[in-house]
C-alpha cells in the first residue's frame, strides 16, 4: 500500500510542476466541444441531442492525448525500470499511475462537461447524469488506456497506434455514457445505463492493471 | 503422445507437418464450397419476401461467424503463446490475424450489398453490422501493433496481452451495441431475423461455413510457414529449405 | 547466495551468451567484463528479473526469483533514475521509499557522495556526472539489502566519486552483502573474493 | 447463376448477389495470390 500512496504522491507533485500538461488536455477538450457547432450549426434542438455525444467523445479524445506520456518520461529516464525492481507489487505502482492520470484528466474533464452541457442548452439533470455517467466512465479510459500505452511504450507511431488499439476498447463507455444522458433527456432512467457503466468500470479494473503490467514487463524486456 | 506434442511446437519440426495438412485442407475447403454454392444457388428456394437478395446470406452469415471464430482461436493462441512461452503459438496467432480481418471485411461488404435491395440502405447502423465494424478494427490494432514492433518475441507477447484483453472485451462490446441499437432505433431492422431458417438454407450456410474455416486453416499454415522461415532466417535449415522450396 | 545454472539469453533473436553458471556468495564480489554489446547489461538485467533468460535459470536462496527476491536485491542499470521536476533529495527520498529502506537518512547519504549542496537543485540542472552521483547514493541507504547488481557504476565519475563509491561497496561486502558490477576498467575494490566473468 | 434467377425476372437484385460473391472472391483471391508472391521470395 504505501507503494502506492509514494507512486501517486510522486506523480501529483511532478504534475504539479508541470502545471500545463493537465491545463492543455482541459484546454483541447473544451476547444473539441465547442467545434461541434461550428460545424453542424447552431439550431438548439438539434445541439441538445447530439450534446452527450459530443462532451463524451472530446473526453475520450482528451483522455486519449494524455495516456501516450503515462509511461514514456519514465521510460525515458530509467525510473520505469526501477519501480520494475521495487519490492512493491507493480500493479500497485500501476494502479497509483492509473489513479494520478485520472486526478489529472479524468476528473477535470467530467467537471467541466457540464459547462459543455450548458453551452449546448441540456436541462439540469442532463448535466446532472453527464457528470455522474463521465465519473464513472473516465476511470475506465484511465484503467484499459494504460494498458494501451504500456503496450506502445517504445513503438514508432505510438500516439496514433494507441488510439487505435485503445479506442475500440472505449466503445461500451462511450455507449452507455452518452446513452445515460440521452435517456434522462427522453424521460427514461439513466440507473440502468449508469449500473452497467459501473459495471464496466469493475471490468477494467481488474483487466486494465493485470494488462499494464504484463505489458511493461514485455517492454521492459 | 505428449512427447510428440513437444515435439512439435518447435517450428522447426512443425514445418513440414504443416505442409503435408496444407493441401488436404485446401481440398476439403474447395470441395466444401462447391457443395455449399449448390445448395445456396440451385437447392435453395426463392425466397418470399426478398426473392434472390436472400441468396447473399449463404457468404454473410459463414462470414461473420467465421470472423468471431477466428478471432477467439487468434487470442486463444496468443494466450496459450503468453503462457507456455511457446514461440509457434504467438506465430500461429499472427498467422490467423489476417484471413480474420479479410473476413470481417467481407462480413461488412456482403452486410452493405444486402442491407441495400433489403433495407433501401447500405449501412443501416444496425447493431451486428456496427459490432462488425468495431471487430475489425480490433483486428486491425493488433496487426498494427505487431508490425510496429521489430523484436518477434516482444511482438507476440504484446500481441498476446492485447488479444487477450480484446477478447474479454468483445462480448461486452456486443452487448452494448446490441443495447445502443434497441434504444435508438427499436428492434425493427436487425440481422437476427433473417428469413425463416428452412432446413436447405440452414445446411447451405453450414456447409459454406465449414469451407471457410477450413480454408482459414489453410491459409494460415500457409503463413504460418513463411513466418516460421522468415523468423528462423538465420537457422541453418531455414536457408536450406527456402532454396529448395 | 545467488546461483545461475546454464543461463542464456537472446537480444532481437541473436544468442548473446548460453550456458552460464556461477555463484555469488556472501561476501563475494562478482565483476562481468565484456566488449560492447557482449551481453553484459542483459545478463545483468536478467539476474534483476526483469529480462526473461532464453534457457536456464536464475536462483536466489536456491528458489527460482520471484517477488521475495525483490526485496533484497537493488538494481542500478545504465540510466540514472532521477525526475527531472524533482529535486535531488525529493528522488532519493522517493526511491528509497520505493524501495522499502525504512530508517533512510537521505542527507546523510547525499553527503557521503559529496552532493548535499545540490539537496533542493532540481534534477534537471544536473550534470551526467552529477546524476550518477544522485542515483549511486541510494547505496548509501541500502546497506540492510544483500545483493547489490550495479551496470557501469563507474561510469561517468571522477576520481573522488569512485573512491567514494568504492568505499561503500568495501563496506558493503565486508559485512557480507554480495556485489555483481559491469565495468570496463579494472575495479577499485578491496574485497576477499572476487571473480570476473568474460563475455564474448 | 443458375436459372431459378432468370425464371422469376429477378435480375435488379442480381447486382447485389453477384456483388457479394464477387467481393468475396475477390478478397480470397488477393490473400492467396499475396501469400503465394511472399513464398517466391
Amino acid at each position: 500500500m504505501t507503494g502506492f500512496l509514494t507512486v501517486l504522491r510522486r506523480e501529483l507533485r511532478i504534475a504539479l510542476r508541470r502545471k500545463g500538461d493537465a491545463l492543455n488536455v482541459l484546454v483541447f477538450f473544451v476547444v473539441v466541444a465547442s467545434l461541434f457547432p461550428l460545424g453542424v450549426g447552431p439550431e438548439p434542438n438539434q445541439l441538445r441531442a447530439m450534446a452527450a455525444g459530443v462532451a463524451w467523445i472530446a473526453a475520450l479524445l482528451a483522455a486519449l492525448l494524455s495516456l501516450a506520456r503515462l509511461f514514456a518520461a519514465d521510460y525515458a529516464d530509467g525510473t520505469l525500470e526501477q519501480m520494475l525492481v521495487a519490492p512493491q507489487p507493480l500493479a500497485a505502482v500501476v494502479l497509483a499511475k492509473i489513479c494520478a492520470h485520472w486526478l489529472l484528466t479524468g476528473l477535470p474533464l467530467a467537471l467541466v462537461a457540464p459547462l459543455i452541457g450548458l453551452q449546448y442548452g441540456l436541462p439540469a439533470d442532463a448535466l446532472c447524469v453527464l457528470l455522474v455517467s463521465l465519473l464513472v466512465g473516465t476511470p475506465v479510459l484511465s484503467l484499459l488506456g494504460a494498458a494501451g500505452a504500456a503496450l506502445t511504450l517504445g513503438v514508432r507511431g505510438g500516439g496514433a497506434l494507441l488510439g487505435l488499439l485503445v479506442l475500440p476498447l472505449f466503445v461500451p463507455v462511450l455507449v452507455f455514457g452518452a446513452g445515460a444522458v440521452t435517456a434522462s433527456l427522453i424521460g427514461i432512467n439513466p440507473a440502468a445505463h449508469l449500473s452497467l457503466l459501473g459495471a464496466f468500470l469493475a471490468v477494467s479494473l481488474l483487466v486494465g492493471p493485470w494488462a499494464s503490467c504484463a505489458a511493461l514487463r514485455v517492454a521492459l524486456d | 503422445m505428449n512427447s510428440e506434442l513437444f515435439r512439435l511446437a518447435a517450428p522447426q519440426a512443425f514445418f513440414p507437418v504443416a505442409g503435408k495438412m496444407l493441401p488436404w485442407f485446401s481440398f476439403l475447403a474447395g470441395a466444401l464450397a462447391l457443395a455449399g454454392l449448390y445448395v445456396a444457388f440451385f437447392v435453395a428456394p426463392t425466397d418470399a419476401t426478398q426473392g434472390e437478395a436472400y441468396r447473399i446470406i449463404f457468404i454473410h452469415v459463414p462470414a461473420a461467424w467465421m470472423s468471431m471464430f477466428i478471432y477467439v482461436m487468434m487470442a486463444g493462441w496468443a494466450g496459450f503463446g503468453l503462457a507456455m512461452n511457446t514461440r509457434l503459438s504467438g506465430m500461429m496467432s499472427s498467422a490467423l490475424a489476417p484471413t480474420g480481418a479479410m473476413f470481417t471485411f467481407i462480413a461488412l461488404w456482403t452486410g452493405a450489398l444486402w442491407g441495400k435491395p433489403t433495407w433501401g440502405t447500405y449501412w443501416a447502423w444496425d447493431a451486428r453490422m456496427t459490432s462488425e465494424l468495431v471487430l475489425l478494427f480490433l483486428y486491425l490494432g493488433f496487426i498494427a501493433l505487431k508490425g510496429a514492433i521489430q523484436d518477434p518475441a516482444r511482438a507476440d507477447r504484446a500481441g498476446a496481452i492485447l488479444a487477450l484483453v480484446g477478447v474479454v472485451n468483445v462480448p461486452i462490446i456486443y452487448f452494448s451495441v446490441q443495447w445502443w441499437n434497441t434504444l435508438h432505433q427499436g428492434a425493427s431492422v436487425s440481422l437476427t431475423r433473417a428469413p425463416s431458417m428452412a432446413a436447405v438454407m440452414l445446411l447451405g450456410m453450414l456447409l459454406m461455413a465449414l469451407a471457410a474455416w477450413m480454408y482459414s486453416i489453410a491459409v494460415a499454415l500457409a503463413r504460418l510457414r513463411r513466418i516460421i522461415l522468415e523468423r528462423e532466417r538465420d537457422a541453418e535449415w531455414a536457408k536450406l529449405q527456402r532454396s529448395t522450396a | 547466495m545467488l546461483e545461475t545454472s546454464a543461463l542464456a539469453c537472446e537480444r532481437g533473436g541473436l544468442r548473446l551468451f548460453s550456458d552460464l553458471g556461477f555463484s555469488v556468495a556472501p561476501g563475494g564480489l562478482l565483476r562481468v567484463r565484456g566488449a560492447n554489446g557482449s551481453g553484459k547489461t542483459t545478463l545483468l538485467r536478467a539476474l534483476a528479473g526483469l529480462t526473461r533468460p532464453a534457457a536456464g535459470a536464475v536462483r536466489w536462496r536456491g528458489e527460482p526469483i520471484g517477488d521475495g527476491y525483490r526485496g533484497e536485491m537493488l538494481f542500478l542499470g545504465h540510466a540514472p533514475a532521477i525526475k527531472d521536476e524533482l529535486s535531488v533529495l525529493e528522488n532519493l527520498e522517493f526511491s528509497a521509499s520505493l524501495a522499502e529502506l525504512k530508517n533512510s537518512d537521505c542527507k546523510i547519504a547525499l553527503q557521503q557522495m559529496g552532493i548535499s549542496r545540490l539537496a533542493d537543485l532540481p534534477a534537471r540542472y544536473l550534470s551526467q556526472g552529477q546524476r550518477k552521483r544522485a542515483a549511486l547514493a541510494r547505496l548509501a541507504l541500502s546497506a540492510a539489502v544483500p545483493l547489490w547488481l550495479l551496470d557501469e557504476p563507474f561510469a561517468a565519475l571522477d576520481d573522488e566519486a569512485i573512491i567514494g563509491v568504492s568505499a561503500l561497496c568495501a563496506t558493503h561486502l565486508a559485512a557480507g552483502g554480495m556485489l555483481v558490477l559491469t565495468s570496463h576498467q579494472d575495479v577499485p575494490i578491496s574485497c576477499a573474493t572476487t571473480r570476473d566473468i568474460e563475455l564474448q | 447463376m443458375g436459372e431459378a434467377a432468370k425464371e422469376h425476372g429477378v435480375n435488379e437484385y442480381a447486382f447485389f448477389v453477384w456483388g457479394s460473391y464477387g467481393v468475396a472472391a475477390l478478397c480470397i483471391f488477393l490473400e492467396i495470390y499475396f501469400l503465394n508472391r511472399k513464398n517466391k521470395q
